[in-house]
């Protein structure tokens, strides 16, 4: 798939353009244009860090939503070994918006579960664009708990819209799946990992993002609506589509928001210009957090990693509070 | 256990506030049904517990309301009124919209919750009242239900929420999202116990709080004819290709598709649930 | 409904209605005929006991599937009190073929769970005869771990022909349904008392019938097949479901055989004449029944009571065994 | 972990037996493949694995190849080996039928269990015979099966079970049908000590079989093509009123409707078995 290139990145892609053309050239004729090469790059990778340290919170949604970053089976083949993708939540079908299964880390047995978008038109459809139905939240469900039966840590990589909601899926009970994953992920009695890392949508990722730890790489979004749906819906943008730029930044739903809201644990670091720059590159950034994570958790108690996990959730919210005398 | 209490005690200013901003056109002796469109005496469809008895289109409570239908008179004693909002993300308009919400509901969120009695059965109650940004929960409201069912664990009491809500609070971003996981996960604190959790579904219980603790109840009870969903109906518009099938998505229609226990109209809703409390208050010989 | 009657009951049927003839005659014309009436049932009476008394196999299939046999919801509504019912799998549907909710038996709560046959056409659909598929198997589920959560004990009243096995309970693991409850019915923390009232339809009756008592009516009937199928696959019926009175002898599908292998705890007896002729002659022997066993059960600890359910159906089976070199 | 070993060590005869019994028509050098009638080289099939290489037909094994493909060469000790049938309902033939077929299989039973290594885990493995009467399950069998269960739970081994059944054995009644029970419940038992259970189904995995122990797997691997459902193929065309739908019940079909977790060729299976026992077969350090 080409690579698809946002406004805000023309100039690099710009950039990227000339450096490949005179890299042609300079084979081609057997001219030696290193120096003018390596100026361009330097320019490129400036042009990069100063775009990337002015995102908005705009930019970065559509960063998320890049269609060429890095998907969960983009991760789950790089960071783990031996991958073995099981299927179905053994009530009505199986979701390919949702893939899980038993995958070593470090050469130790964990279980992955995944949000899971398409790359091209076929792909997207197959995976239902990542939106998953119940019966993916309920696969998800099925292999958390056949971690928890065998006493393995579990990993969850979140990068979906939403969640489904057409009449098949509201049929077969969406918000029944939803709450029921995160009520069972707050008692699960082994470590729980979550990692963000692209789009955080609503009750959609949530359903998978109960965990010990929330990490979240530094251009994904992680939001209680989409911008677009807020602003289609709030007065204060005149019920505006058009005004999700502004509704992303009411909303407050980057990286740095939710990690000083305290709801999340740490912002995975990405390459420069974005982990669809360098898959590689990003999978390590993540691989490196989870497993730091997962060491610091596997010396937890049971009891205290139950106990911590609802507490974590339990402490979020922020309001004011004054003694009633009918309190 | 009489129902009928509640309309000789409400004071009528209440009432009236509550019809205002529900969906009664209060004209002082006559309310017109928005359903069926029937001029309607006040005073009798005060007495049917604001069910149209032509239609039985049964009109939004507000949360005193609620509670003189539901709770033994008198026994209701508030908690953690004294929660209100703090508008940390400095969301547009937000505060303005709370003051204002405020002065006229006299309520500091769109959740109430306390203690009470039921048929004699102590429980501890939530009741969302729609007046208040459309029932929508934020911090002040996931903590409310959060502290219900903390306090439901702490005594060992039943726990009974009345549900009506569009879903999660926009101008809380992420903050409102997260009441979802923290509720659920009380509930399912408080579920480990052995103790009881009813769920009573009025119209709309929608979104956020339907895809969180609401579906969480050991027993959900429906009123007739309400709204219950994942997606808001702009976004479930947007995401159907064919048209919706009659009764989409209303209490009869999750009934048949396994999401509800009963779909009760408001004049038998107490009996069923002294019913319910007396299977499920104490505990049993046998434990887990 | 008319009472139906079945070939082996037409004799009883006429002293029926001589009797009732008399009586009418008797009370139109003002003639005494007490004596004459008092003869005749004494003789409907004798009868009765003679045809009950050598009932094949296949007799009591049709008694068990008798269109007037009291169902499940005619013993609860007797039974108990204070019947709340309850709907849904929460997953996809409520299924009508199997009734259940929480009930008063002498003012003790208890969780009561049924198969439901309708009476008339309309409602034999509405019931689809009794037939269960996946979500009434999960609606009883659910409902047993409720009464497992509050600590309430699960009585089950079995009757059923089968599991429903069209497509659509197929493509909803209507096996994985069945296998499903019986896994969870062994492991249950509270009591569980299962009555078979009428047909114990094979996997489709196991599914509501792992408990630590089973009682049977002394007129129903339990199979691993029903004879008219096991007439019709095997040839030494000829593969000709009219042997089906053959197959039904040689299944040895009644309460006495299944109490002779310990398959069953006790047979509970009908009044005279079968269920169908007095429900609530039939109700009080069930309730009985049920009450002294739950009695028993209310002393076990719940440690013992998961450990005797499991050691009961674990001596279930009959074999020879030899010690073999490689053993 | 070589799959190829078994043809070398097959005896020639036992593998003679098999095929008569199972799908091959023999006849020394040359086998038809029941599926797409190609006629193929015996040796190659075998090296094959015994799936045609034209059409992929997964040809029926009997429990001693089955073992040949999927356990370490030599490390399979059998179990209850000395288990036999009683016919104690008198049923009609069973006698007859049980000694015809005991001494052409040389079994005892459909159902052969025992512990072995695989990929140098070890495991306590059973393996159905579709030749002893279509694999049905009768007393015998389910006993076996649950001394499985017993033996993995006593010694803390994963579970492996091959299953190639037509279901409950009629024969013994509601002894049969009770064996969905046993077997359920020393599944659960084995189950809740947090302990492995994979099933592999093959062509057949149906009724009594499929709806107890062998739906109860932790994962589920089917062998591409095989018939998995409840009702027999008899009693599912009386139930339909419509035509089935291609590949009804088929392996695929049951995995998009969730109930396997995934269809290998037979040449994969073992492969995929190791790393599921490196991922379940030791405690890890989290527990219930
Ligand atoms: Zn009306
Ligand atoms: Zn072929």
């Amino acid at each position: 798939m080409a690579l698809s290139v946002l406004d805000f990145e023309k100039p690099i892609a710009e950039l990227d353009a000339n450096i490949a053309e005179l890299k042609r050239i300079s084979e081609e004729e057997g001219i030696d244009r290193s120096a003018d090469i390596e100026e361009l790059e330097r320019h490129r990778d400036d042009l990069i860090a100063q775009i990337f340290a002015n995102l908005t919170p705009w930019d970065k949604t559509l960063l998320a939503r890049h269609p060429n970053r890095p998907y969960s089976l983009d991760y789950i083949r790089t960071i783990f070994d031996d991958f073995v993708e099981l299927h179905g939540d053994r009530l009505f079908a199986d979701d390919n918006a949702i893939v899980g299964g038993w995958a070593f880390l470090d050469g130790n047995p964990v279980m992955v579960i995944g949000n899971q978008k398409g790359r091209d038109l076929k792909e997207r459809q197959f995976r239902n664009f990542g939106s998953s139905k119940p019966e993916g939240y309920r696969k998800a469900l099925r292999l958390m708990h056949m971690a928890e039966k065998f006493g393995r840590p579990i990993i969850t990589l979140v990068d979906t819209p939403a969640a489904d909601c057409s009449f098949g899926a509201e049929e077969r009970g969406i918000s029944e799946a939803i709450a029921r994953n995160m009520m069972e992920m707050s008692l699960l009695k082994v470590p729980v990992i979550v990692a963000v890392l692209g789009e955080g949508g609503s009750g959609g990722a949530l359903a998978i993002a109960v965990g010990d730890r929330i990490l979240m790489q530094e251009n994904a979004v992680y939001s209680v609506i989409p911008p677009e749906g807020c602003a289609a819906i709030l007065s204060e943008f005149q019920r505006d589509p058009a005004r999700a730029p502004d509704a992303a930044a009411a909303l407050k739903i980057t990286a740095e928001h939710a990690l000083e809201h305290k709801l999340i644990d740490e912002i995975i670091p990405e390459p420069v210009g974005g982990a669809h720059r360098n898959y590689e590159g990003a999978a390590k950034f993540v691989k490196e957090a989870i497993s730091r994570h997962l060491a610091e958790l596997e010396k937890v108690s049971t009891k205290k990693l139950v106990e911590h996990r609802y507490n974590k959730f339990r402490q979020m919210g922020v309001y004011a509070e004054t003694q009633c005398e009918n309190g | 256990m009489s129902l009928d209490g509640w309309i000789h005690r409400k004071s009528k200013a209440a009432g009236k506030a509550a019809r205002k901003h529900l969906d009664a056109l209060p004209d002082g002796l006559w309310t017109k049904c928005p359903k069926c469109g029937e001029i309607l005496f006040s005073k009798e469809l005060e007495k049917n517990l604001m069910v149209c008895n032509k239609c039985s289109y049964h009109f939004k409570l507000a949360s005193p309301q609620r509670l003189e239908v539901t709770v033994d008179d008198g026994s209701f004693v508030e908690m953690d009124a004294g929660l209100s909002t703090v508008n940390t993300l400095e969301f547009p308009q937000y505060d303005a919209k709370i003051q204002k919400l405020t002065a006229a509901s006299g309520l500091n969120d769109g959740m109430v919750t306390g203690t009470a009695t039921i048929g004699g059965y102590p429980v501890v109650i939530g009741v969302a009242d729609f007046r208040f940004l459309a029932g929508s929960m934020g911090s002040v409201y996931g903590e409310k239900v959060t502290r219900l069912f903390e306090k439901g664990l702490a005594e060992k009491l039943p726990v009974l929420i009345v549900n009506c809500s569009g879903g999660a609070r926009m101008q809380e971003g992420l903050l409102s999202l997260m009441q979802m996981a923290k509720t659920s996960a009380a509930a399912g604190k408080f579920g480990e116990a052995g103790l009881m959790y009813i769920a009573l579904f009025t119209d709309p219980t929608m979104a956020g709080v339907h895809a969180s603790f609401a579906m969480l109840a050991d027993v959900i009870i429906a009123e007739p004819g309400a709204l219950i969903g994942l997606a808001g109906q702009r976004v479930a518009a947007q995401a159907q290709v064919m048209k919706e099938p009659p009764g989409y998505r209303l209490s009869e229609w999750q009934q048949d598709h396994g999401m509800v226990d009963m779909v009760l109209p408001r004049r038998e809703i107490k009996d069923t649930l002294v019913k319910l409390l007396a299977a499920g208050s104490h505990g049993g010989s046998h434990g887990a």
